[in-house]
């Protein structure tokens, strides 16, 4: 295995390695450096969803904003994981999150932005849609027991009552990751209150 | 016209199709259409995208339905730039270009909407009403039959009058009422005038004046 | 009947073209989406009886074409070699344009195109829709029909494969793709030569190359109607595109709600395999190339190109968040070349008559010509 | 419901069970059934070494495929650029009027089954209606009533 080159870097104006391959957001947590996740876990493959995690790179004079947890680092980057237009990015963000899901995670991040007004308005399905659940169930557990449904606004994430009737009882390991905490506090383990598998299909073409 | 020159105005080529409107298309209805589509075609994974678009659609909708407010235009630029700015593909960065180019070039039908009511083109279903002139109107009863909801009222030889409630804007009236007679008038921005009193008899127009 | 090298391409093309007088008559009817929504296949079925009654059977053909490109006044009726263009012909005046025009050297006038001033004008290539246009990549429709590879072939078709394959090296088809300056017909512009170079330089050696024929946004249809009226053009850029790419497996991505563009690829490379066009060992170059056509289920999105490569996959067709070009990492994480209909489709033209005559086409930034769908001729606000 | 489990197989066979045509086969399924069973995805999944969960969001994310049965009548209305500019919403409105349907939606009986689509082609013949591959432009009225009553 070829031995990983060093890249060195600047986030926030600090001279930072790291190791070829990583991201930015990797290379700015080993430094000590916060930047926002909400869809990013460590072990799972980057998904870029929620998009929370953007910063704004600069490179000979054009700057641009990246998500800081699928971009790798190049040596000479220039990354703010503050600037004026990422705090822009991330207030809109959250305050559109908070139309269809206010709970408390997603309100304590808004506070931090300095959000008040709630400009905003959605049906409440209090899910942002992160996927932590289904890519955890998909890429770590192998069981697939959850999985997304739908495209567009009418995206959900519903249960598969064939397989989380026989694994969700003795696992339940994706409740701890939900940033809304639609799960636990909305199922009884087996399926969302507000909405199963057929509840979905209902909605898509019923019948006049 | 080339690559170069289009992005210079803030479009692009795209694939090509090249779509010529005139004064009576309403660019605040088009800019909501396209909305509409990339609502219904965004694969909703990314925030920005899925719920970025939807509320534009929503305030789009507002204004074409005539309930516009101050600060609708703003907010739809704010959320243009982010939208733009932190979508994860094509889709979303570019979503927002049919709003922001008729923002640019046509600021003064979004005005027109949010400030007056008024929809400049006659399109937008919600701020245009359908007016009998009942200087014009030869009581010919063509419209009377084909209005599909039955909302015009008259006979041989009276007035016809159009029933405010009942119209649901389809605009057959306008396209069966003879040119020679042009009756129909459809008015947006303004209210529709008191329909004279029942029963008034037409007004021949002489076979020369027409 | 599989041809085996450059020389037997030349033979065929002389036998087919030997085979054609071209005094004789040759109703041509297109045949493409609009005009089939014309009912065109009414009007056609009119001639073969129409002709047959009349006895002209054998010294009148009857060709089914892709899209002519009017089609406001479709169905569209050319009668070679003459180029006599009638426009919106029902099947009610099939007869007199069989009596006056076949039997007798006359004009049906009421058929024929009236310009502002109500001239009347004859052929179709003076008809002011199409004078000023240079109609590079779709000026063939008319004379082909895309069932029959035959057509494509006696026009010189796949005489710029076998330069490609034969008198070129993979860098020179790059390097002339390059200096053509060919930039991509799907939205962006960007030059197709350097997207080529980087799939070619990307490690791996499995390659891909891809015909992007999605075309989901509304109001735009030229894709459909190239891919329907020519494929062979589209197929046979794709071939040396992959031969300077240095690939040996293509895909061609088409949206499920073109279904005649679907049927009449699929006979395209039926007919090139057949030929030995396609497949092993092509004319005798010993480069192998295949192609899959994969159909679109009904998302725009999946326009996009790391969205398509993933429903190629069979995946769900989600745009893919990574920052690494789909030139480098594609299908199966392989480098993977999508290219527009469109684009493809110039590469031919561009190998036969070079990068100069390409780069003379065209404005400073934009080389060679754009195909466009545009849409009711009322003048006024251009809402770009 | 034996008969879509066997052509199923068949299906599969046809692709040699390899799981990137997994779309294809959607679509013949699709296609020939006009729907896709619950019991034909769990074949498929079962079959392909995919997971369920996959399957449903691909069925439930793609236009093409319908989870309840079709009707035996496809009437679609063109909401293209060209046909909105043209009056392809008022069209909408007089389709669905006439049909008694939202986009989207399938009449109980399962007779018609009314869909909104984006640029079929023909735009100078816009707006656009087609029933069953059959092309109606700038349809009156009383057309729309005409095809849709001689619909069997």
């Amino acid at each position: 295995m070829k031995k990983l080159q060093k890249v060195t870097l600047t986030i926030n104006d600090r001279e930072v390695t790291a190791k070829e391959g990583m991201t930015i957001l990797e290379a700015a947590r080993d430094a000590g450096i916060y930047i926002p996740t909400l869809c990013y876990h460590e072990k799972l493959a980057p998904y870029g969803a929620c998009r929370i995690c953007t910063v704004e790179l600069s490179r000979n004079g054009r700057s641009r904003l990246v998500t800081s947890c699928v971009y790798t680092v190049e040596n000479g980057l220039i990354v703010k994981t503050e600037s004026p237009k990422v705090i822009k990015v991330r207030k809109l963000l959250l305050e559109l999150m908070l139309a269809s899901s206010p709970a408390k995670a997603i309100q304590d991040l808004a506070r931090q932005y300095g959000i008040e007004k709630r400009r905003f308005e959605a049906d409440k399905t209090n899910c942002i849609l992160c996927g932590l659940c289904v890519r955890y169930c998909s890429e770590i557990k192998q069981a697939n027991a959850i999985g997304f449904v739908g495209r567009g606004t009418e995206r959900r994430v519903v249960f598969h009552p064939e397989i989380a009737s026989t694994v969700c009882a003795s696992c339940r390991e994706c409740f701890s990751l939900c940033p809304t905490g639609k799960l636990p506090s909305e199922t009884d383990g087996v399926c969302f209150d507000d909405l199963t598998l057929d509840d979905f299909l209902k909605t898509q073409q019923s019948p006049a | 016209m080339d690559f170069d020159e289009l992005a210079k105005v803030g479009s692009m080529m795209g694939s090509g199709g090249m779509i010529v409107m005139d004064e009576d298309d309403c660019m605040v209805d088009v800019a909501r259409y396209f909305l509409t589509f990339l609502t219904e075609e965004s694969c909703g994974k990314c925030i920005p995208c899925r719920e970025g678009i939807r509320q534009m659609l929503t305030i789009l909708n507002r204004i074409c339905e005539g309930e516009g407010k101050e600060g609708d235009i703003v907010m739809l630029e704010e959320l243009s730039e982010v939208v733009q700015d932190a979508s994860l593909c094509a889709l979303g960065t570019t979503a927002p270009n049919p709003v922001l180019s008729t923002i640019r070039y046509f600021k003064d039908e979004y005005e027109a909407h949010i400030r007056e009511s008024r929809c400049p083109a006659g399109v937008c279903k919600a701020l245009v009403s359908y007016y009998i002139n009942p200087e014009q109107c030869q009581a010919c009863q063509i419209c009377l039959r084909e209005c599909p909801v039955g909302a015009i009222m008259g006979g041989k030889n009276i007035v016809h009058v159009i029933d405010q409630d009942k119209c649901t804007k389809c605009g057959t009236c306008l396209d069966v009422c003879p040119i020679r007679f042009a009756a129909v008038e459809k008015l947006s921005g303004r209210p529709v005038p008191a329909a004279p009193p029942q029963g008034t008899k037409v007004r021949r127009v002489k076979k020369a004046q027409q | 009947m599989r041809l085996k090298s450059p020389a037997d391409l030349q033979e065929k093309r002389q036998q087919i073209i030997s085979l054609r007088d071209s005094s004789r008559h040759c109703v041509t009817i297109c045949s493409g989406t609009a005009c089939h929504a014309y009912a065109s296949e009414k009007t056609a079925l009119a001639f073969v009886e129409e002709i047959k009654s009349s006895g002209l059977k054998d010294n009148v053909d009857i060709r089914r074409t892709g899209c002519h490109g009017f089609c406001e006044r479709g169905p569209i009726v050319v009668i070679f070699p003459e180029e006599i263009c009638y426009l919106g012909v029902k099947p009610e005046d099939v007869s007199e344009i069989v009596s006056t025009t076949l039997m007798g050297k006359g004009l049906v006038d009421r058929l024929l195109y009236k310009d502002s001033n109500g001239e009347k004008v004859v052929h179709e290539g003076d008809i002011p829709f199409y004078k000023n246009q240079t109609r590079i990549v779709f000026g063939n429709n008319r004379l082909i029909d895309p069932k029959n590879i035959d057509d494509y072939i006696a026009l010189g078709g796949y005489d710029a494969l076998t330069k490609a394959l034969f008198e070129m090296s993979p860098d020179d088809v790059m390097e002339m793709v390059k200096r053509a300056n060919l930039r991509g017909r799907g939205g962006g512009g960007f030059p197709a030569g350097m997207k080529w170079e980087t799939t070619r330089n990307a490690p791996g050696k499995t390659k891909y190359v891809i015909v992007n024929a999605d075309e989901g946004d509304p109001g735009a249809y030229m894709d459909r109607s190239l891919l329907e009226g020519n494929p062979h053009s589209v197929l046979e850029g794709l071939i040396i595109g992959a031969y300077a790419i240095g690939s040996h497996k293509g895909y061609v991505y088409v949206r499920q709600e073109y279904p005649l563009a679907i049927e009449n690829l699929s006979i395209a490379l039926n007919q090139a395999g057949e030929y030995g066009l396609l497949g092993k060992n092509i004319l005798g170059s010993r480069f192998n190339f295949d192609v899959t056509v994969h159909r679109g289920a009904g998302a725009f999105v999946s326009g996009e190109s790391s969205a398509l490569m993933n429903a190629i996959e069979g995946k769900v067709g989600e745009p893919r968040p990574k920052y690494t070009r789909t030139a480098v990492s594609g299908i199966g994480d392989k480098p993977s070349n999508l290219n527009n209909v469109e684009t493809w489709a110039n590469v031919p033209l561009i190998i036969s008559r070079g990068a100069d005559w390409f780069a003379s086409i065209g404005t400073e930034g934009s080389k060679g010509t754009k195909i466009f769908s545009p849409d009711r001729w009322t003048v006024g606000r251009v809402h770009t | 419901m034996t008969k879509n489990l066997s052509n199923v197989n068949q299906i599969i066979a046809k692709y040699q069970g390899d799981q990137s045509a997994l779309i294809q086969m959607l679509l013949e399924i699709q296609r020939e059934n006009r729907w896709l069973p619950k019991p034909v995805l769990a074949r498929l999944s079962q079959k392909l070494g995919i997971p369920i969960s996959q399957i449903y969001h691909i069925a439930t994310f793609y236009k093409a495929f319908s989870l309840i049965p079709q009707g035996r009548h496809t009437v679609s209305v063109c909401l293209g650029t060209a046909c909105h500019v043209r009056g392809a919403p008022r069209l909408l409105d007089r389709v669905t009027d006439t049909l008694k349907l939202n986009p989207g939606e399938t009449s109980v009986d399962y007779k018609f089954t009314l869909k909104t689509v984006n640029c079929l082609g023909c735009c100078a013949l816009g707006p656009v209606m087609v029933v069953d591959g059959e092309y109606y432009g700038k349809p009156s009225a009383k057309e729309i009533e005409k095809v849709i009553a001689n619909c069997d």
